[in-house]
Formats: structure tokens, sequence, C-alpha cells
């Protein structure tokens, strides 16, 4: 019997493997690979951000389970919106989550993105998540220890070796709800106003 | 038969390409007292990516990008010859010598450079533009030293250099060994010459605009290149390997001194980096090249 | 010609900005011709917040307004209101206090080291050191049940006295981070990379600093002694004996070593603390603890944060709400005047080096 | 000091607060000489923070300046009453550069316009087009319950007090209700006993 910290990688490692229920043998591997890896995008959206670190260093070590951090959109699987969004930031993350390449995940931290939590009644924050991105998984707490983020990327590793965790095609396939939601708060400028065409000058390259 | 051999030659410089780079996961993470991940995690990572969808579509040259990346790889493997002595795991070395492999090794940063000059992302081409400054410099030392070393055994044939040291290469002429290993390390990636995909600077560097199965191929790429590089160094410096138990042992070591090292250093900025590497490494590269040639 | 210049926005989705905000960047090259600082993205309106809110209700939410560093948030407010409500604290009280921001500044300077040592890709040094600012906050959990936002500095005191054995404890991890230090030394600060990097970077001259109202370590990084522990002393830090380590040279190399130095004397200070420890009560007696009624009166109360001075304004209008709360952190200025005038003529690969040796921290600019 | 500051600046309001914080409160035309005054007679040479304080009731914003003086031991706050309609206010961004960053807070929070700050563009809001939110007048509440959505079960969206005062009186009513039927049974139980009695 392993003791200490091995004993805890091998409950964590045990919890990923139990209950796995899939249609047929490759949809089983292409689930598993997806769920042992996971990319997540660098992006501290809100104070949760400041348990990231820990989540991801030397003591709570998130790339034992092959969650790693990633630079850039187009090579992140999930997203972590951690904590309140301000309308400006919102468009950021609306802008990035539609970036990244499917499949696709949104973890979200701390209770301000599950009802507005402290920020219930500031003027520039939303509420609710769900009504502007799908969510995946949602880790409370404010703000959550770097376990329970852990326990959170567990459960979405769960969902995704079971094959549950589909959010981006429900975003995919109700897009105009979410649309809707997005521009009833942000105006019909949802995207930040930047374009990067500086390749087009002078006939581009 | 050479077909056999090929497929086997790129089986194994695949499978022993991620697992040292599961290795240098896991090392690395030793060193910054954590556990690190599973040996097998970056295999797993490269799979994953050949399993998402690509939305994303900058035209045809983009893509080509990626794939004249992995061909100058798999061609710089094939032309290196894992073994000195025997007949298998030659590949196509005696179509080719030492000149061919040092072309083929700036291939395939080219290659990308094609690819991501149309990507349009900025911090790619920055990525680029650092990459292919960094490369000149790079090349310098290393240039120097095979070519002391090629001109000193009167050979451009690598098998025939690996199997005519008596003493290691390294051994005899240091200065040159030292010289090229600063470019080596520069090669492999690792800090200080890092410049190329510095995620605080430019995120990943050329490739942040490549998602899915181009930045798998672009994975599987450098875990190939990276073991063609290191059995080359091997065979020009280490007195090549007469087996396979002896070429994993002497490549993982020269791995591990390379991870030593960048996780000692931080990075450079790209002119110090050139500066540096056309200053140190060749002066000693030079240095030793003098040397050499008054010894003998 | 038109297409030499590039504008691209450095953030908010960026691994080298620190926290949530972006530096918009003209290059040529990678040389940057003109920066323009963006903040906002991580704005909840805590100025609006605090007024429809009571004093307690406010208090909760106020360490929310700087992540990194919580608990000069508590103090100033707390100070503030008990300024205007007329509250003197008792003494164990305010070595508590004392004890809680040292503890609070020593974690922030080690997640200043974990951005700093990152910006130059020296990974292992930030993962070194958040794990042992884990430690700090584990100290933080047993004390006031919280890792970040602890809530403990009360309008008043603090919010309950120290756990069995917590001094002890606290003693015990000061030993280890003394030793600690020397590696970070070794590896970090003393690293010929880091100071290849780090010398000639970002200077800021002594007259500019004093002009444009800079704090914390860009002003003692350029040689001037200036805290506000020293200057205008609040709780019992004049009855502690600490240096404020200074250097002349005014650039990224030099801030980073104030702050090493502040690291050893932060760590003088926590053992004087845990020595002096008076015994007492650490709550004042009030009536109530839940009502406070502000007079109609203003004040201005500071406190040195690991960045430099964090300053409130605070206006009561005679009701038990705040009538105003203005917060001044560190980084407003910092992010804007300074860092808009250092990046001019930087490389792209300066940017991290420099933000994160001027300590910026975006949700204190805009609240 | 304090009494030169009094006879030249017609003042009578100079409070010292602490031992290193005094406040004068001088009229809007005396603002920005009193400032050149204290920064070159007494050394207050460093601009800490402008704030401003919404007194709806008194119909005017009171702005406060911060001054430092160099050795940062002491800090002047110099304030002044301006009027809360289209106010208009000099900049102090040619004399202090970092009045420029702390104007613009303002001028997007209040209102404000300060003449002669050419960057007073947005700062943390983004194509806010209601009443700048720091004014009193605006309700934030009021805002988020006609702009938002919140999850249903959240009900915290409430006056505190006014709750209390709700929940009580159900309570209360509760307890009254137990009461009675307490007294009616027993009323009952009495009679019943009464009528067995019979």
């Amino acid at each position: 019997m392993e003791t200490g910290f091995l004993q805890e990688q091998r409950t964590l490692e045990g919890d990923l493997n139990s209950k796995t229920s899939h249609k047929n043998s490759v949809d089983y591997l292409m689930n598993w690979f997806r769920s042992r890896s996971i990319f997540v995008l660098a992006y501290g959206t809100g104070c949760g951000a400041i348990e990231m670190p820990p989540t991801f260093t030397s003591r709570y070590d998130a790339e034992r389970l092959g969650i790693r951090g990633a630079a850039t959109p187009r090579q992140a699987d999930v997203i972590i919106v951690s904590g309140y969004c301000s309308y400006k930031t919102l468009r950021r993350i609306i802008r990035t989550y539609e970036q990244m390449s499917n499949p696709k995940y949104l973890l979200a931290l701390g209770s301000c993105t599950i009802n507005g939590g402290m920020y219930w009644d500031s003027y520039n924050t939303i509420k609710k998540l769900e009504d502007y991105l799908p969510v995946d998984m949602y880790v409370s707490g404010c703000m959550p220890r770097p376990e329970s983020i852990l326990e959170g990327f567990i459960a979405l590793q769960k969902d995704i070796s079971n094959g549950k965790a589909s959010s981006w095609q429900k975003y995919e396939d109700n897009y105009e709800f979410y649309r809707k939601n997005q521009e009833a708060v942000l105006g019909k400028t949802v995207e930040p106003s930047y374009e990067a065409d500086w390749y087009l000058y002078d006939g581009g390259l | 038969m050479i077909l056999l051999d090929l497929v086997l030659m790129f089986i194994i410089a695949y499978t022993f390409g991620f697992l040292y780079y599961g290795l240098y996961r896991n090392i690395t993470a030793r060193f910054q007292r954590r556990f690190g991940p599973p040996v097998y995690q970056s295999f797993v990572d490269s799979i994953k990516f050949f399993l998402k969808e690509d939305s994303t579509s900058h035209g045809w040259m983009f893509y080509l990008g990626p794939i004249i990346m992995m061909s100058g790889a798999v061609m710089t493997l094939f032309f290196i010859p894992l073994f000195n002595t025997g007949e298998s795991f030659k590949g196509l070395s005696e179509y080719g010598n030492l000149f061919l492999v040092l072309y083929l090794l700036v291939l395939g940063p080219l290659g990308n450079a094609l690819g991501v000059g149309v990507g349009g992302n900025p911090f790619g081409v920055m990525g680029v533009t650092r990459g292919l400054t960094r490369l000149f410099a790079l090349e310098m030392p290393f240039y120097i030293a095979v070519i002391a070393i090629m001109s000193l055994s009167g050979s451009a044939d690598i098998t025939t250099i690996a199997t005519e040291q008596t003493t290691m290469n390294a051994i005899i002429y240091p200065l040159l060994f030292i010289g090229a290993l600063f470019s080596f390390i520069g090669m492999m990636g690792q800090s200080p010459f890092d410049v190329v995909g510095a995620p605080v600077e430019v995120y990943s560097g050329p490739a942040s605009e490549f998602s899915g199965k181009f930045l798998a191929l672009l994975m599987s790429q450098s875990a190939i290149f990276t073991f063609a590089k290191l059995v080359l160094m091997v065979d020009l410096f280490l007195g090549g390997a007469s087996g396979f138990i002896e070429l994993i042992t002497k490549t993982f070591i020269l791995f591990l001194f390379v991870i030593a090292f960048g996780s000692l250093y931080g990075r450079f900025k790209t002119p110090q980096s050139v500066d540096f590497l056309l200053k140190v490494p060749t002066i000693i590269s030079i240095v030793g090249l003098i040397l050499a040639t008054w010894s003998s | 010609m038109e297409n030499k210049h590039i504008t691209i926005f450095h953030g908010p989705q960026h691994p080298g900005i620190t926290g949530n905000m972006s530096v918009e960047l003209d290059l040529i090259g990678e040389t940057i011709q003109k920066a323009t600082t963006h903040v906002g993205y991580l704005h909840r309106g805590f100025e609006k917040l605090v007024e429809r809110r009571t004093v307690i209700q406010a208090f909760t939410i106020v360490c929310r307004i700087c992540v990194p560093e919580p608990d000069p948030n508590e103090a100033n407010f707390a100070m503030a209101v008990e300024e205007l409500a007329g509250l003197e604290i008792t003494p164990r009280a305010s070595y508590i206090r004392v004890m809680v921001l040292e503890l609070s500044r020593l974690a922030a300077q080690f997640l200043w080291m974990a951005g700093q040592s990152g910006s130059i890709g020296l990974y292992a040094v930030g993962q070194w050191a958040i794990a042992d600012r884990d430690l700090i906050l584990d100290l933080f959990e047993e004390l006031t049940g919280a890792r970040v936002y602890h809530m403990y500095i009360y309008p008043g005191g603090v919010r309950r006295d120290l756990p069995e054995g917590f001094l002890e404890r606290v003693s015990k991890l000061l030993t280890y981070m003394k030793k600690r230090l020397k590696d970070y030394d070794d590896i970090f600060i003393n690293n010929a990379s880091f100071k290849n990097r780090a010398i000639g970077v970002g200077i800021v001259t002594k007259e500019e600093a004093i002009n444009n109202g800079y704090v914390g370590q860009i002003l003692r990084g350029c040689g001037i002694k200036a805290d506000v522990r020293k200057d205008a002393p609040y709780l019992i830090y004049n009855e502690l004996e600490f240096d404020v380590p200074t250097q002349t040279a005014g650039d990224v190399y030099a801030r980073a070593l104030v702050r090493r130095d502040e690291m050893d004397q932060g760590i003088h200070i926590l053992e004087q603390v845990v020595a002096k420890m008076p015994e007492g009560e650490v709550m004042v007696k009030m009536p109530t603890h839940r009502k406070f009624k502000l007079p109609k009166d203003d004040t201005w109360v500071k406190v040195e944060s690991a960045r430099g001075e964090f300053a409130y304004y605070m206006a009561g209008d005679g009701t038990e709400n705040i009538r105003r709360m203005q917060v001044r952190g560190p980084s407003l200025v910092h992010a804007f005047t300074l860092l808009e005038k250092l990046l001019v003529g930087a490389e792209l690969s300066d940017v991290a080096l420099i933000m994160n040796s001027l300590g910026i921290c975006p949700p204190e600019i805009e609240r | 000091m304090f009494n030169e500051i009094k006879n030249q600046f017609a003042t009578n309001d100079v409070i010292i607060k602490r031992d290193d914080l005094y406040k004068v409160s001088v009229n809007y035309e005396r603002v920005f000489s009193l400032i050149d005054f204290v920064g070159d007679s007494y050394n207050y040479k460093t601009l800490n923070a402008i704030t401003c304080t919404d007194w709806i009731e008194d119909n005017h914003f009171a702005i406060t300046y911060m001054l430092t003086t160099i050795d940062r031991r002491s800090t002047f706050m110099i304030q002044t009453m301006v009027s809360r309609e289209n106010t208009k206010i000099k900049s102090l961004s040619q004399k202090f550069k970092q009045a420029e960053i702390m104007e613009r807070d303002l001028a997007e929070m209040y209102g404000i316009d300060f003449v002669g700050n050419k960057n007073l563009k947005e700062l943390s809001l983004e194509n806010w087009v209601h009443t700048p939110p720091l004014r009193r007048e605006f309700d934030t509440l009021e805002f988020v319950n006609n702009h938002l959505t919140f999850r249903e079960g959240r009900d915290d969206n409430v006056d505190t007090k006014v709750e209390a005062k709700r929940l009580r009186a159900i309570k209360k009513a509760e307890k009254e209700a137990l009461k009675k039927a307490k007294e009616e049974a027993e009323a009952k139980k009495i009679q019943e006993e009464n009528q067995d009695g019979k």
C-alpha cells in the first residue's frame, strides 16, 4: 500500500479511470486521449486566477494528471473563466472562445460565474455565465482552493472520457440563443473592436 | 530491405523522440520539486491534437509549412546512420553525406517560415523572424566544428567519421565539441537560446496559429528531429554507437546535459543570443580548429 | 513606410501580462515605438458598491480590490473607519495586524519572484516560489480560515485571536524561509542570465520618480528612502527596528535587489513581532460590532504594501453607509505614466520583464 | 504656515487631522494658486491623488487634491466645492504628469470635464452610454435589475432591512398563530372538560 503523496496520485487516477461508458472502442480510445491531455489557456480573467499558479506548480502540480498550460487559444482545449466577468472581459472571452478549435471546454471558477457572487449588484459584471457561453463544469467557492480546481478538472476529464462534455456542440447548435444574450448586454459590438489586419498594409507581405 | 530499414528507423525515432520528451518533462518536473506527468504524456498530447477538428483555414500554403518541416525532419533522420557497425539501420546514409545533412537541418525552419507567413499571426511571424536570425548565428560555430571534424577525419561520410574515432572526438578536440555543443543547445530550443517560442514574449512563436492536426504534426516532427540531431551529435563527437544500448545511453546522456543546462539559465534576448553565439562558441570553435590543425 | 509598423495588443490573453490588462504596442521590428495601456477588464465598481452597503458589508468586499495581496486593503479600510469613528485598537491587535501585513507582503514578494523569473524563462524559480508562498498561505488559512481573502483585519481590531502555538509555527516557517532564500539567490538573483537581461533595462531617474508620484520599489530602486512604515508610521512600526533597503541604479535589477532585501527585512520584522507579541484583548469593546455610524468627515490613510504606498480616501456622511471611498493603489500611476514611457524604445522581449518589475496589478487600477 | 494660508487664500477652514495630515478648504478660484504656493514654499511637490465626493443633497462635488512632501512625511488635502451640473475644472496635467490618469478616471466616473487634459477617453468602461456610474443618482441595483438576469433562487436582490422586517413579521405572525391555536385548543379543552363535567 502506497502512502502519502503517491496514494493521493493513485486515488485521483483511479477516480479518472472509473466508470466509463462508450459506444465502441474507437470512441473509447478517442475520448481517453482527449481526457488525458488537457491544455489550459493562460488567461486569468478574474480574481480566481490567483489560485491557478498554485494549481499548476510544484505543490498541487496539475501536470501529473495531464493538465498543462497553453499560450494561445489555437492550441488550448480548456478555457478557464476564473471569476466574475466584466463586460469588457466578456467580449474578449467570447472572441477567445470562438478562436479555439473543437472540441473545447469551458471551466468556470468561483461563485461569481454561477450567480454573480459578491458583485450581484455591480453594474459592470454579468451574473450568470451560462447565458452567454456554454459551461462544462462549475467550481464553486470564493475563491476555489487548488484542490477543488483539481477536483473540477477531474470531473471534467471524467465527463470527457464518458463523452458527456459536449458544450461546444451546444454552442454551435444554439448559437442564436447565445448571440442574442450576448448582444443584450454587450450591444451590437460583441467582439472587441481591434482587428489584426496589419499584414494587409501595402498589399500584404 | 532498405524500405523496412527506413520504416523501422522512423518508428525508433518516433518512439524514442517522444520517450525523451516525456522524460524531459518528468526530469524538469523533479528539478522543479514536483511529481511530473507520466512518461507517455507527450505522446498522448500529440495524439489528442490529431483528434481535434480544424476550424481555421489560411490557404494551402499555411498547411504546407508543417509538412515541409516534417519531411525535413524525416529526411534528416534517414540520412544519419543509427549505428556505425553492421548493415542495418544505415538508412540512406550511403547516398548522401554530411553536407546534405547540414542542408537538411535548415530545411525545416525555412519551410515553417513559408507556412507561418501566410497565417497572418504577428506573433508567428515574429517567432519565425527570431528563428531565422538565430539560425544564422547557431550555424556558425556548429559548421566550423563540423567542417573541422570532417577535414580531420578526411571524409564527409558520417559512418566513416563515426567509425574512425578510436578515442572520441569530444576528448581529442574538446574545444570543437564545446563550440558545437553550444549551438546544439540552441538547436534543441533550450534556454538560454529559446527565443523562438518564448511564451511570455511571442506566445508560442511559429506555432501560435497552428492547431489540431498540424500542431500534432509539429510535435511529432520535433520529437523525430530531436532524436535525429542527438544521433548526429553522437556520431560526430561521441564515437557513434555499435549497438542499441550504446546508442540510447549516449544520446540520453547528451540529452540530459542539454536539459540541465536549460533549467539553470534564463532566456537571452534575440540580439543577445546572436551576439553570444557569434562570440563565445564561434571563437571557441575557431581556436579549437586552429589547435586541432596545428597538432595534427 | 506604412507596412513597417505593426500594432499589436499585448494582452489581455497573453502569458507575459501581469493580470488581466493589455498594452497596445506600436512596433517596428521588435522595437516598441509607442505603448498605450488599456485597463478596465476587471472593473467591478467597488467604489459604487460600498456606497450602498453598510460599513461591515463593505468590509467583506474591500479585500477583493487587490488579489495578490489583499491585506493592505483591509488594513487601510479598518484604519480609515477607526479614524472616522474614533476607535483606538489594542496593542495585541496592532501586533497581530503587523504580523498579517508582513506575512502577506512576504507572500506577495514570492509571487513577484515567480513572475519576474518567469519573464526571463527561469521556470524552476517560479515553481519553487509559488510552492513556498503556499506555506505562508497555510498559516493564513489556520489563522483566518481562508487562503487568499482573509477578511481578518476587522475595524476595531482583528476578527479573532491567534490559535494555540501559532507563533511557534511562524518562527519555524521563518527559519525555513531564511534557509530557502539562499537557494533563490543562487539560481535567480545572482544568475548571470538574469543580470544580463535586467541590468540597464527600464531605468527610472530620481527627479522623474519624485515629480510623477511613483511609489515603492521604484523610488527605492533609484536611491530615495521612501517607505510609509518609516515616514508616517502606522500601527506599531515605530517600535520595530528595520531598514529601508535602497539601490541607486534605478533599473530592473536594482528593483529586484530592493525586493530581495525587503524579504530579509520582512523576516527580521516578523521575528521581532513574534518575540514581542503582547497579551490582551484583540478587539475594542464596542456596543455592537456590526453597526458603525461614520460622521460627516473625511480622511486619507495609507499603508505600505509589497508594491508601495496603498492609500484610501474615505468620507462618511453621518449614516451607516460610506459616502465615498477612493482607492489609490500603487499601480495607478505606474501602469500609465511610467509603463508607457519605459516601454518606448524597449523591445518586445522586455515587456514582461518591465511589467513584472513595476509590479503592476490591474484590479487596483480600475477597482 | 496655516496663518499664511488663512490670510492669503481667504479661508478659515484649516484642520489638522493627524500630525501628518492637514486639510484646507478653499474656493475654486484659489485652488491652483494654493497648490503652487504649498509646492513652492512648503515642499508639497508630489500630487498623490485626486478624488471627488458627490454631495448630491448640497448639489456640489467636493474635489480633493492630495499633495505630499518630497520626504513623504506629511500630506496636504486641498478641498474645493464645484457645481454638479456641467462641471468644468482646470486640468493639472501640465504641472503633474500623473494627474492625467487620475483626471481620466474621475472624468469617466463622474462626467467631469477637465479642461486642458488631452487624454480623457474611457478608462475602465467600454461603450458606456448611461449616467456616469459614480454619480449618486445612478442606482446600480436598478441598473442591474433592468439589464441583467439573475439565477433563480438567488434572493438577496432585496433590501436587507425590509427583508429582515418582513421575516420578523412572518415569524411573529407564525408565533401568534401558534399561540392563538394553543389558546384555542386550551379553550376548547376547557370547554370540552366543562361539557364533560356537565
